[in-house]
Formats: structure tokens, C-alpha cells, sequence
């Protein structure tokens, strides 16, 4: 049986403290960009604070992760790749982007709803020294490719070379956490196989608070939010659904 | 014959560039360079009574592969100096003694972007060593390591052969000759199967 | 036979045509786009073995466990340890690019005299002078640690004086020491068991004490139902990020807390909602919306809420004796729930932001935040891994940085229970780099080393026999054949936990409403509660590339 | 010798009447400091990376595409004269085809160029032949523009190889002859690809599932906007040609085709515009109905931020579509050179606001709720590399208006006339 790897985010839970971006970052050897912008960085992993839109005692704000949504049909991304860097991969659900393969059109980034796509405006740079604190299992992207959220792919990849080297065929799932899942202190995050109908996080993605974003456009994220507060739910459709003004 | 003329300068253009770029180019494109040491496979696995790759080139215990081994290791046999030759007294000198890695240029280096586990190969796959790095670890010979001027890629992943039509069942450890063998096994990996 | 033009024009014709069936084109074509793979300066990751190492962090002094992999001598990475009893896996976002630090640029490496290049030597001759002409302070960030003891032993036998900054979550609990006559050091918020929080401003989701701490407790207890276990009300003007995904919120107006805290007493006592008897506070409830912004009714039903479900505490951002009061009358302190007595011989000491008056020097250690400038004109020696730009000192000298030093960790200072952790150096300093412990013990050889106190206070544990290490699992300590032993657990990441103590001990007697005016609060930043002068390039992330954090200006280059 | 060096007459159209070469200098140097700092701008985007221009991970697309989107659409009229003349047999149109595939060769290198700069690892982009995802509108695009460059240079040679200097080479002229014989076949496949790209061009937003904006819904393979896009290039292609024609004549100083031509050319594009419109109010009205609703977008959150008002939508299907269309059909209007300039100008204008729309607004709309409407300024590079490209199509044609037998009834061409 095929795994379909996927989120189930609590956003009553996340506090936006932002620990995540950081892990993130410093798992898939991400540059720290002085010279970057809120809309030129580098963030697989961003945290948007959205409000309800109302001023004073009413107002509420909410934490919203952004991580490629890992969209199951109909890919936005991968059907206009002009040259296969991008795939969805079939034995795992993730959506895998190769920046070596990348030439930088772009063309992927406006087709992701989600804008969880990246481009690398610079040449990675460290301050002198830092490259000594790259992560080993991580290749450092070129300027003027794409990036995005791979799942920590790295770490699957570790965790796939620990069970053959123990004769396993079957990686254990605990050796297969991403950073940010890892980083989170509310356990906001949860990761698993969402295939498996026992796992925890199956299981959530079908409890009644949960949802995605922009699911009517059908492309059947595998990455779910989850709220107790009716108006956060809203937010996963459009503007015009949600009558709310952007924070 | 001024056609005669024309064809046969044409012919003379036509034919200087088959030359250069078959036999010039190849030769140019590699930067040729010596091991840092005389190491030869043969009289070590002799002389060890070594018959396993993997008992010098190991897997950690993470899975991972440990490659070549390190200095460490030279010094259990070369503490001192077991021969007279100019390569032995260097190891001595400059490697064991200080404690510092040879700097042995690897013809299989793969790029940085790869993610090639042995332990998935070998362990799980139950490939042959040979199957990919060919007989050279019972050869006696030094092979001269080529890097390629514009790529920095060992000559190897290329393969020997410049148009890529291949000599032998071992040259050349590039994408398509992985994709290759994996097809011939029904192998599925995605992109990030094995790059990273 | 003469070469014309018109042959050249011909051959070149032929030669290109033939270039087309050689290999030249294509492989040149193939590997252009390879070395664009692959560019030279554009650094890749090392291949070497990953090794694991148990560690803490030392960017501020609550000490979170940490795991951090190493790479042929380097650290690669961290992550949380879930095993350690109070951070329980979690780290701040700081926390998690901490390991670069070492690499910042802006990581003093020389010594620097009046801003040009000096050497130890040259530093250690004005130091030695300074003590024979003078009394010297030192100034700790990180009381109780064992560099605290070499200041303390150094500053008694130079006459001298210790003097400690604390953060603004230790500043708290200092009216409780005014009134009880227990140190600040010794109490602690007894979180575990509290169910309603009342916050006046402090960031309790924002690196508030020990960051992992409150935010799992408040995951687990604070979120997933309308009426959850655990209320935390949060009095704020703004609306910060603990404000934001608080139970209830409260905006008032700025500098509004002692005059809300001075109404929600006033209710309390009026309408008798509470046992305790205290005194009233002079100002009236009218009074007291005025200056904080909330209607009457609304500071009576947000008084009528905050004892709706005990055990309650009120925490403040800052030394507020008015919240303190506040505790006091809602029974938060010495009780199940509230503010605790978790040591019996933690001590108090003078804070250093007092004047300097007839002093010769001060001497900063490396773990005072970078923007405390001393109130003196004494000779300042300031240690510091990173410049941070702020503090004006004669003599700028480079201290190990994060992973570079071998360091003990006490209790950190919200905590309701004592602990004990050891982080060892992972990273060899760079040359050239000093603690001020080192340096204190080549002007004075008798001082005991850093190492050997750390050891002393291993015995003493290991006597003691009481607590228990936390490691991946846990052993009391009465179970651990050695002091050796205990050390080594400790030096390779587990922590030493006490006993809980009985919280009936702390009594706090308050005749009047408090009314001496606060103390000038450092500004809080949005960082809470880690004031370190710079930050990890990382934190870009945070600061310019999300809208999460407005926070300071970008502090690093 | 120093008229030797001023005097380029003997590479002049015998007969054809020519500025003198200082006036010649003196026109062509503002737009060739033009290009040179154009050129400038792209290098220092290759060199340094794309940080050089204003886009951003949001606005991934920028000036640069709707430049080469209108472009692209404009240069139709190579293509679709040709398929006219060779193919349709239009043959009174064959005065205006030489300047059509100029300007067709023109707005195609133009647009590839700039696509080099536009993507970030240039030295890559062949991987799309090697390893082409055959969903991909942007595959398609680029083996068609790839292909179609390719036809417009080897129809651009016989044109070029009629200079007066070159066709005095007795090879070249041989060349020339047999070259002219394929052009039919070229045509022909010209017109192949060009359908094609032109559609898979419009499909590139179409397909955006993700940018309701953008989205459509197909017929068979391809969504709406791909047949749109074929349309509206074919409609204003010729109006472009009007346009350019109509401004070298104005150089010129002389009428250059015979009037047939523009009305000929007027008619053809008024028509197609006509059916354009027509097309595009049902498919708007089928979008905003029925795809987007479906979607979760309702109608009116792409017209709440200005300046992309309804208004736009009024000016880009009445003012600039249904107006141009009545103007250029009707025989009275056309007849008349400024109604039929001013026509010609709308017509070009909507197709170019048609693509700044696509290429634009959808980038610049919210697709989550939480979104922010954006705006996006190029940077000076961006500007400066595209002011470059038309400098450089400027320079082109004014040289094959110079040297080359552009238009060709006039005097001094009849030999080759008669070669047709």
C-alpha cells in the first residue's frame, strides 16, 4: 500500500512563536537573506498572522502555517513544469521540487494557489565560516531556481538508509519526523499517513473542525488545518466566502 | 575544378573538425591527476588476508557509508615505515604521523545534489560491489584520476567513452545509467528518490 | 597554390558542419548546465558521520535541553530534548539557529581597548592595576551559575562588590522578596498546577520564562474547548501574540496595569470575593478605569472571572508591586498553584543597575545582556561574544561563544522546581577567546576553576542523595553508584532534578496597597525574555521575511 | 574618401530613394544607445541573478511576460498573412508579406531574447528538449516559438539575400531562388506552429487552476483562452502591420502599398475582431458564471481593487474590441487613413491590454482569503531591457527598410517580382 504522507495543523494551538520557519531553515540549509523581503525570502515554512478584521476587543488574530499544501490531484505545479522538475512522487504523495533540474521560469509559482513556492532571487550565502553549519543530506540551491517545502526530505531519506541497513523494508516512522513537526513546542503539527486510516493524523484530518484551503478549487491538499473557532474555519475559501478583511 | 577545390577544402574543414573533436577534445576537456599515494588493492587485500570490499570500506551504524577509510586505519600497519618507497615514507610522514586524512581523489565521487545509499544497494538490493566500481579493488594498478575542466565531475560519471556509447557494463555513473539499471530492476524512485 | 579568402570561408563552412558530428557541442552544452549545478561558490554541506551530543542553551538562563548534531567537529543542527523535565522538548525559534552563532559576523574574536586593537596581556595589566588601586564590581547575567561563585569568592576577597541583571521574569519576583524575605532566586511560578492566569503583559506565549514550558502546559490545557482547564487572561494594550491566542483579553490603556490591578483588588475586597484580608487601595474603582482604560463594570467582571476558577495568578512583565499585591490577595503566594518557594539556599543580590559610585572598575561578564550600559565612570571591562554595538566599555574583550564553553545551569528563574545541568564545550573557542572566569583566574591563581566548582556542586547533589536525573529515562539520584557518574550523566545532557517542595513555606506580609513607584523596567521587547546583543543570521526569517515579528530593527549585519 | 566612408549608396535598391547616411546615423543612434543600455540591463540580470528586477516570489511574473505575451501576439501577422498568401492564396496581400515577416522575425527573436533573461538558469533551458513535460503549456510554447524562430530566420534570409550587394553573388541568388520555393511549405508550417504557440500562450493562464482568475474551462485538450488567444492574434496582426507600414510610410514620406492592401488588411483584421469579441463576451460570461462560481470565486472579488475595476473589462471588449472592429470593417471608415490608424491603434491596444490583464491582474489578485492585493513596479533593468527589445526591432527594420526590397512594387524590384 502506498504511503500518502500529510499535516494536520491545529491552528488554536499554534502560538506563532515562528520556531518552525526557523528548524525549517536550518534542516534544508536555507541562506539567511539580509538583503531579503517578506516577498523575496526564502521561508518553505511561513507563518501568516491573519486577523478577523475587526478593531478593539473584537478583534482576533490567528496563526496559519504555509507549507506546500503537497495538492494530490490535479498538481497545479507539476502539470506546467516545462521540463519535469517538479513530481508528484507516487510512492509517497509528496510533491517534489528539483531545483537542479529547475531553469527558474517561474511558471510554478504562479500557478500555486498557496504561493508556498520560492524563488532563490540570490546566490545562497553564509557569513564566512557558516557554511561549516550546513546540514549534511541537504544539497544548497543555486540562485535562480525554485524551492519549496520537500518534507524534510533528508530525513526520509536517512531514515530509508537506517532500515535497509537493519534489513528492513519498512522505515520506521519515528525516524521520520520533519523539522518543523519536530520544532513545534504545542505539538500544533502533526505528521503522518494519511493512507492509514489508524493514524492519528487520518484520523483528525476527518474530524468535523478540520479543512483545507481553497479545497473547491480540487486539487485535494494533503496538508489540513484544524480550528475550534468558526471563523478561522471561514478563512478557507475566498474572499468572497469569507467576509473578512485581510490582517 | 573549382568544385574539385571546394570539396575538398570542405572535406579538409569536415575532417580537422572530426579530428579535433573526437581525439583533441576528450583529452582537453580532463584535467589528469595522480593519487596523492601508490595504492594498490591487490598487495593490501593480500596482504591483510582481506576478502570483503566492506571490511575496509564499511557502513556505519546510522546505514551510513563510511567510504574510505581513514588515516587511523593506514597507521595500525604503518606506524613505522615497511618500505623504502618514496610513497610509503610520505604516507608516514605527512599522514599517519600527523593524523591527517589523505586527500585520495574519489573517481566516484558523486555531486552534491546526489543521494546514493549504499546500504540500500548493497544491503537490500544485494548489488556487487563490482557492479558499479568494476574489478578495481583487486586491481594492482593506480589509475590516473580525470576531472572534468568546465563540470569539476570525476571522469567516471561520464564514462570513458565521449559519445557515451558504452565500452563496458561499468563505465559511466550518470543519471541515465542509474535510471538504466533501475528500469531493468522495476525500480521506482522519484526525483528526490536520489537527489537531494 | 594560393589560400584564398573564399577557401577559408569554405573550410570554416566544412569545419563547422563537421564540429556538428563530433561530441564538442553537445557535451559542452551538457556540462555548462552541470557546472551551473554545481557552482564553486556556492557552498555544499561536508560528507562526514553525524554524531549526536545532549546539550543545553545558553542564550538565555533558562537552559533548554538540547540535541545537537555534530559534523566533523561542527554543529550541524539542534533540536529539543523531551526527556528534559522542564523545556520538554521545545526550544525557542532563536534556539533553533543558536548553533550559527558561532559564525556571526559580528563574533568578537580580539581584544579591543577604547576601540583599537589591544591584547590580553595589555587587559589583564590594567585589571590587576585597577584591583590594586580600587574595589572592583563584577556583574553577572546568570546568578548561581558556577562563573557566579568565581565572581562572588573574587569580589569578596578584592572587597569588592557582585552585582547581578536579571531578566524582566526574575524583576518580577522581587517585591515578594521585599515583603517575605525570601530571595527572588529561590521562588518560582508553580505553573503545573495553576488553572487561571492572569497576565498583565508579560509574554507568556512569546519566550516567556523557559519557552518550552508554559507553551506545552498551555497546548494541553489552555486550547481545544470554549471553557478550557487552564484560563489565561491576557491584559494588554496590544495586541501582542499572547494576547492574540489568549482565552480573554483585556486592552487597556498603556501603563494601565497598577491602576487595573489596584480596581480588580478593590472589587475583590468589596464584594468580598476573596478570604484574604488586605489593605484597600486608595484608588477608587472610577479612578482606576480612568487610568486603565476599561469600564467599571468591566473591571468588576473581569475580578468576578479571574476568581471564577482557582488556584489564580497574577504575572506581571515587570517588578509591578501593585500585581504583586494582587497575588498576595488572591492567595497566589506559597499556595498550591502560585508563587513557590522552590530553594533554601538561593541567595539575593544587589542588581547592578544601581549607581557605581567609588568604584575603579566593573567588569562585565559575557552573560549580561548587551544593551546594560553601567551607571558609572569607573574603568568598564565588558566581556562579549558578539558586539552588540550598545554597551559603551574601555575594554571590549572576546568570550566564548554558544557550545564554546563548559557551563553549569541552575534553576531557571520562573521555574516552581530546582534542576541542575551541565553543558559541556561541544566547539572549541576560536584562539584568542577568554571567559571571564579564565580570565579572573590568571589574576587571581587561588580562585577555584570553573570545572572544579561544577565538580564541588556534583558532589554535593550526589550527597545529598535527594532528586532524581532525567535522562532518556529516569534514576533518583540515591541510585547512581558514583559521583563520577553523576557528573558524566550530567556533562553528556541529562538534568538533575529536586524534590518538590512543600508550598506552604512563603508567607508575604503587606500592611498598605503598594505605592512606591516602579522601578525603571527595561523595555520588553518581543523576543521576552533572551536579550543577547545579536541575533542568528536565521532569524531573518522572523524579522524581514515574515510578518511575525516587528520587533527590534535588525540587529546583525 | 571621405565620401566613400559617408555614402552606403551602392548597398541601396537602385532607384529606391533613401535618406543620406549621416540623417540614416543620426535616426538610428538614439535607439541604438537605447539598446546598448538595454543590453546593459540584461547582462547585469545574467550576471547577478534576478534580483535585479522588482519581481518577487508573489509576482513570479512581471513586465517581462506581458511584454512578450503582446509581442508575440502582435508579430502574428507574419504567420497569418503568409498562411494567407500561400496557403489561402490571398495573393494581393503579397505586397505587405515581406514587411510581415520582418516584423514577425522581429517580435519573435525579441521574445526569445527577453525569455533568456526572464528565466533564472538560462544555460538549462535546453532540458526542456531533452527531458519536455508534454502537459506543460510552456513545453509547447517553447518548442513552437523554438521551431517558428527557426522558419521566420529562414524566411527572413531570401528577403535578406536580395540586397543589392548580396544577390550579385551568383550563389547566393541560386540559394535564393530554391529557398523561395519551399516558402509555401514554410508558410504552411509556419502557420502550424504559430496556431499552436499563440494558443498554448493563452493556455498558459488557462490552465492555472489555482488563479481563477486565469482559469478556463477546455474544449477538448486546451481551455478557452487558447482559442481566444489564436483570435485575437489573428485580428490585430494585421492592424499591427497597418501600424508599422503605415509609420515607415510616414519616414518615408511616400505611400509604400497600395491602398487595397490596408483596406484588404483592415477588413480581414476588423472581421476577426469582430468574432473575437463575440467569443470573448460568452466565454466572460461563461467564466464568470459558471467556472469561477464553481470554484468558490465569486464575480465580483476580481473587480474590487483598483484599478482593475469593470471598467477595464468595458474598455477592453468595447472600446478597444467591439469600436476597432465596427471601424475596420466598415468600408467608409476604413477608407479613411486617420479612422483607420485610430482603429488599427485600439485594436492593437486591447489585444495588448488583454495580455497585461492575464499576465497581470491574476498575479496581482488574492487567491486566499487572507491575501493582499498586490502591486509590482519593474525595476529600471526590466524597463531598460525591454525598451532594448523594441530599440532593437526599431534598428532592424529601419535596416531592412534601408537595404532590403521591403515593399515589393517599387521601382528597381521588378526583376524579382517576376520570380514569384
Amino acid at each position: 500500500m502506498s504511503t500518502r504522507y500529510g499535516m494536520v495543523i491545529d491552528l488554536d494551538r499554534c502560538t506563532g512563536c515562528g520556531a518552525c520557519m526557523v528548524a525549517c531553515a536550518a534542516e534544508n540549509n536555507v541562506p539567511p537573506l539580509p538583503q531579503a523581503t517578506s516577498r523575496t525570502g526564502l521561508t518553505p515554512m511561513l507563518v501568516r498572522r491573519v486577523s478577523n478584521g475587526m478593531e478593539g476587543q473584537a478583534r482576533r488574530e490567528v496563526f496559519i502555517p504555509i507549507l506546500c499544501m503537497h495538492c494530490e490531484h490535479e498538481t497545479p505545479c507539476v502539470s506546467v513544469c516545462p521540463q519535469q522538475a517538479v513530481e508528484l512522487d507516487k510512492g509517497t504523495g509528496i510533491v517534489m521540487q528539483m531545483p537542479q533540474r529547475c531553469l527558474g521560469c517561474r511558471y510554478c509559482m504562479t500557478a500555486c494557489p498557496y504561493h508556498a513556492r520560492y524563488f532563490n532571487w540570490w546566490d545562497p550565502a553564509w557569513p564566512q565560516g557558516m557554511e561549516k553549519s550546513l546540514n549534511p543530506g541537504v544539497a544548497v540551491r543555486m540562485r535562480g531556481v525554485v524551492e519549496k517545502c520537500n518534507l524534510c526530505h533528508a530525513r526520509l531519506h536517512s531514515a530509508k538508509e537506517k532500515a535497509a541497513a537493519a534489513g528492513k523494508r519498512e522505515i520506521d516512522p519515528a525516524d521520520y519526523v520533519p523539522a518543523c513537526v519536530e520544532a513545534c513546542p504545542t505539538a500544533a503539527i502533526q505528521f503522518g499517513n494519511l493512507a492509514d486510516k489508524d493514524d492519528p493524523v487520518s484520523r483528525e484530518a476527518h474530524s468535523p473542525d478540520a479543512f483545507r484551503f481553497l479545497e473547491r478549487i480540487g486539487t485535494e491538499p494533503k496538508v489540513y488545518y484544524k480550528s475550534g473557532e468558526a471563523w478561522v474555519r471561514a478563512l478557507k475559501g475566498s474572499v468572497s466566502e469569507v467576509e473578512v478583511k485581510r490582517g | 575544378m573549382n568544385t574539385t577545390r571546394n570539396t575538398f577544402v570542405f572535406g579538409l574543414g569536415v575532417a580537422i573538425a572530426l579530428l579535433a573533436g573526437w581525439v583533441i577534445f576528450p583529452r582537453a576537456l580532463y584535467v589528469r591527476q595522480n593519487q596523492p599515494l601508490a595504492f594498490h588493492h591487490k598487495t593490501h587485500a593480500e596482504k591483510s588476508g582481506f576478502t570483503e570490499c566492506g571490511q575496509c570500506h564499511a557502513l556505519r551504524d546510522d546505514g551510513t557509508f563510511g567510504g574510505i577509510p581513514s588515516s587511523d586505519t593506514c597507521t595500525s600497519c604503518h606506524s613505522e615505515r615497511m618500505g623504502a618507497s618514496h610513497d610509503e615514507a610520505v604516507l608516514v610522514d605527512n599522514y599517519v604521523k600527523t593524523g591527517q586524512e589523505v586527500p585520495w581523489l574519489v573517481y566516484a565521487r558523486q555531486p552534491a545534489n546526489v543521494w546514493f545509499s549504499h546500504a540500500i544497494h548493497v544491503q537490500r538490493a544485494g548489488l556487487a560491489c563490482a557492479e558499479c566500481h568494476s574489478t578495481y579493488g583487486q586491481s594492482d594498478e593506480v589509475r590516473i584520476y580525470e576531472q572534468n575542466r568546465i563540470s569539476g565531475y570525476s571522469r567516471d560519471i561520464w564514462g570513458h567513452s565521449i559519445s557515451r556509447i558504452r565500452l563496458g557494463r561499468h563505465d559511466g555513473m550518470k543519471m541515465d545509467d542509474c535510471e538504466d539499471c533501475h528500469r531493468r530492476h522495476h525500480v521506482q524512485v522519484g526525483c528526490l528518490g536520489c537527489h537531494q | 597554390m594560393k589560400i584564398t579568402r573564399r577557401d577559408l570561408l569554405v573550410w570554416g563552412a566544412g569545419a563547422t558542419a563537421g564540429l556538428v558530428f563530433t561530441p564538442v557541442p553537445w557535451k559542452l552544452l551538457s556540462d555548462v548546465s552541470i557546472w551551473t549545478q554545481n557552482w564553486r561558490w556556492i557552498p555544499q554541506p561536508t560528507h562526514r558521520p553525524v554524531d549526536v551530543k545532549g546539550s543545553f542553551c545558553t542564550l538565555c538562563p533558562n537552559g533548554c535541553g538540547m540535541r545537537v548534531r555534530m559534523v566533523a567537529g561542527w554543529p550541524v543542527g539542534v533540536a529539543g530534548v523531551r526527556s528534559h523535565p522542564i523545556s520538554r522538548g521545545a526550544l525557542c525559534p532563536l534556539g533553533f539557529a543558536a548553533h550559527q552563532l558561532i559564525w556571526h559576523p559580528q563574533r568578537l574574536r580580539t581584544v579591543r581597548h577604547r576601540g583599537s586593537a589591544s591584547s590580553w596581556d595589555e587587559a589583564h595589566v590594567a585589571f590587576a592595576k585597577a584591583c590594586t588601586e580600587g574595589p572592583v564590581v563584577i556583574v553577572d547575567g546568570y546568578p548561581g551559575h558556577a562563573a557566579s561563585s568565581l565572581f562572588e569568592a573574587f569580589a569578596e576577597k578584592q572587597r569588592g562588590s557582585y552585582r547581578v541583571v536579571s531578566g524582566p521574569e526574575a524583576q518580577a519576583l522581587t517585591p515578594y522578596e521585599t515583603w517575605s524575605g525570601v530571595p527572588a532566586a529561590a521562588l518560582g511560578y508553580d505553573l503545573e498546577n495553576v488553572r487561571t492566569i492572569v497576565s498583565f503583559g508579560a509574554p507568556l506565549l512569546d519566550g516567556w520564562g523557559t519557552p518550552g514550558q508554559f507553551t506545552r502546559l498551555w497546548a494541553e490545557r489552555a486550547v481545544g474547548s470554549a471553557d478550557p482547564d487552564l484560563r489565561l487572561i491576557q491584559i494588554e494594550p496590544s495586541l501582542s501574540r499572547t494576547a492574540a491566542r489568549a482565552w480573554q483579553r483585556s486592552a487597556i490603556h498603556p501603563g494601565g496595569e497598577t491602576a487595573l490591578a489596584a480596581g480588580i483588588a478593590r472589587v475583590l475586597l468589596e464584594e468580598q470575593l476573596v478570604q484574604a484580608r488586605g489593605p484597600m487601595p486608595p484608588l477608587t474603582l472610577a479612578q482606576s478605569a480612568e487610568q486603565s482604560g476599561l469600564s467599571t463594570d468591566a473591571i468588576r467582571d473581569l475580578a468576578r472571572l479571574i476568581v471564577g476558577r482557582p488556584p489564580v495568578v497574577a504575572i506581571a512583565s515587570d517588578d509591578n508591586p501593585s500585581i504583586a499585591a494582587l497575588n498576595v490577595l488572591l492567595g497566589a503566594v506559597g499556595t498550591r498553584g502560585g508563587i513557590v518557594q522552590k530553594s533554601k539556599h538561593a541567595k539575593s543580590h544587589l542588581p547592578a543597575e544601581s549607581e557605581l559610585d567609588s568604584v575603579r572598575a566593573v567588569l562585565i561578564d559575557s552573560s549580561v545582556p548587551g544593551d546594560f550600559v553601567p551607571r558609572t565612570d569607573a574603568e568598564v571591562f565588558r566581556f562579549a561574544a558578539w558586539d552588540g554595538g550598545s554597551s559603551k566599555a574601555d575594554w571590549l574583550l572576546p568570550a566564548p561563544g554558544f557550545l564554546e564553553e563548559l557551563t553549569d545551569i541552575p534553576t531557571a528563574p520562573t521555574s516552581a522546581i530546582e534542576t541542575y545541568a551541565i553543558a559541556s564545550s561541544l566547539v572549541k573557542a576560536p584562539p584568542g577567546v577568554q571567559s571571564a572566569a579564565q580570565f579572573l583566574g590568571r589574576v587571581d591563581p587561588d580562585l577555584t576553576p570553573v570545572d572544579k566548582i561544577i565538580h564541588t556542586r556534583c558532589e554535593a547533589l550526589f550527597r545529598a542523595r535527594a532528586g532524581t536525573l532525567c535522562a532518556q529515562e529516569t534514576t533518583p539520584v540515591a541510585m547512581i553508584p558514583s559521583v563520577e557518574k553523576l557528573e558524566e550523566q550530567l556533562r553528556i545532557g541529562a538534568v538533575w532534578m529536586g524534590e518538590p517542595q512543600h508550598p506552604g513555606g512563603l508567607r508575604c506580609k503587606l500592611s498598605e496597597w503598594p505605592q512606591a513607584p516602579r522601578s525603571e523596567c527595561p523595555p520588553c521587547n518581543s523576543l521576552g525574555t533572551w536579550q543577547a546583543p545579536v541575533l542568528p543570521p536565521l532569524a531573518s526569517k522572523l524579522y524581514q521575511e515574515s510578518s511575525l515579528r516587528e520587533g527590534p530593527e535588525r540587529r546583525n549585519a | 574618401m571621405a565620401s566613400t566612408v559617408l555614402t552606403d549608396r551602392r548597398w541601396i535598391e537602385r532607384g529606391a530613394e533613401r535618406a543620406s547616411l549621416p540623417q540614416f546615423l543620426l535616426w538610428l543612434a538614439p535607439w541604438v544607445v537605447v539598446l546598448a543600455v538595454g543590453i546593459y540591463a540584461g547582462g547585469l540580470c545574467l550576471y547577478y541573478g534576478l534580483n535585479q528586477t522588482n519581481m518577487d516570489n508573489r509576482f513570479a511574473f512581471g513586465l517581462w511576460i506581458f511584454f512578450d505575451l503582446s509581442i508575440i501576439a502582435l508579430g502574428a501577422g507574419a504567420f497569418f498573412t503568409g498562411f494567407l498568401v500561400y496557403l489561402l492564396k490571398r495573393t494581393d496581400l503579397r505586397p505587405i508579406l515581406n514587411t510581415a515577416v520582418v516584423v514577425g522575425f522581429i517580435c519573435y527573436s525579441g521574445a526569445v531574447a527577453i525569455l533568456m533573461i526572464d528565466v533564472g538558469q538560462p544555460l538549462r533551458a535546453w532540458f526542456t528538449f531533452w527531458y519536455p513535460n508534454t502537459h506543460s503549456m510552456l513545453t509547447e510554447i517553447t518548442f513552437c516559438i523554438t521551431c517558428y524562430l527557426l522558419v521566420l530566420s529562414i524566411e527572413y534570409l531570401p528577403i535578406l539575400l536580395r540586397n543589392r550587394q548580396l544577390r550579385k553573388l551568383p550563389s547566393f541568388l541560386v540559394f535564393e531562388h530554391q529557398l523561395h520555393k519551399l516558402m509555401p511549405v514554410l508558410a504552411g508550417v509556419g502557420a502550424f506552429l504559430s496556431f499552436f504557440h499563440q494558443g498554448s500562450l493563452g493556455g498558459l493562464y488557462g490552465v492555472l487552476r489555482g488563479r481563477p482568475f486565469a482559469f478556463r474551462q477546455g474544449f477538448f485538450l486546451w481551455p478557452s483562452t487558447f482559442f481566444l488567444f489564436i483570435l485575437s492574434a489573428i485580428a490585430s496582426g494585421p492592424s499591427f502591420l497597418i501600424l508599422v507600414t503605415a509609420a515607415a510610410e510616414k519616414v518615408a514620406g511616400k505611400r509604400l502599398v497600395p491602398r487595397e492592401v490596408f483596406q484588404r488588411l483592415a477588413f480581414i483584421s476588423g472581421a476577426l475582431l469582430g468574432i473575437y469579441v463575440i467569443a470573448k463576451a460568452i466565454d466572460t460570461l461563461i467564466w464568470l458564471n459558471i467556472t469561477s462560481p464553481s470554484l468558490g470565486f465569486a464575480p465580483w472579488q476580481f473587480y474590487i481593487y483598483r484599478p482593475f475595476g469593470t471598467s477595464l473589462l468595458f474598455v477592453e471588449i468595447v472600446l478597444f474590441g467591439l469600436i476597432p472592429a465596427l471601424l475596420l470593417t466598415y468600408r467608409r471608415t476604413a477608407a479613411r487613413r486617420g479612422w483607420l490608424l485610430t482603429a488599427a491603434g485600439l485594436a492593437c491596444a486591447g489585444v495588448v491590454l488583454n495580455r497585461f490583464r492575464l499576465t497581470v491582474q491574476t498575479l496581482a489578485l488574492p487567491t486566499l482569503a487572507f491575501d493582499p492585493f498586490l502591486q509590482y513596479t519593474p525595476s529600471w533593468q526590466e524597463v531598460a531591457s525591454f525598451a532594448g527589445v523594441i530599440a532593437y526591432g526599431v534598428i532592424v527594420y529601419s535596416l531592412s527598410y534601408r537595404y532590403l526590397p521591403l515593399f515589393v512594387q517599387l521601382k528597381g524590384d521588378r526583376s524579382h517580382v517576376s520570380v514569384d
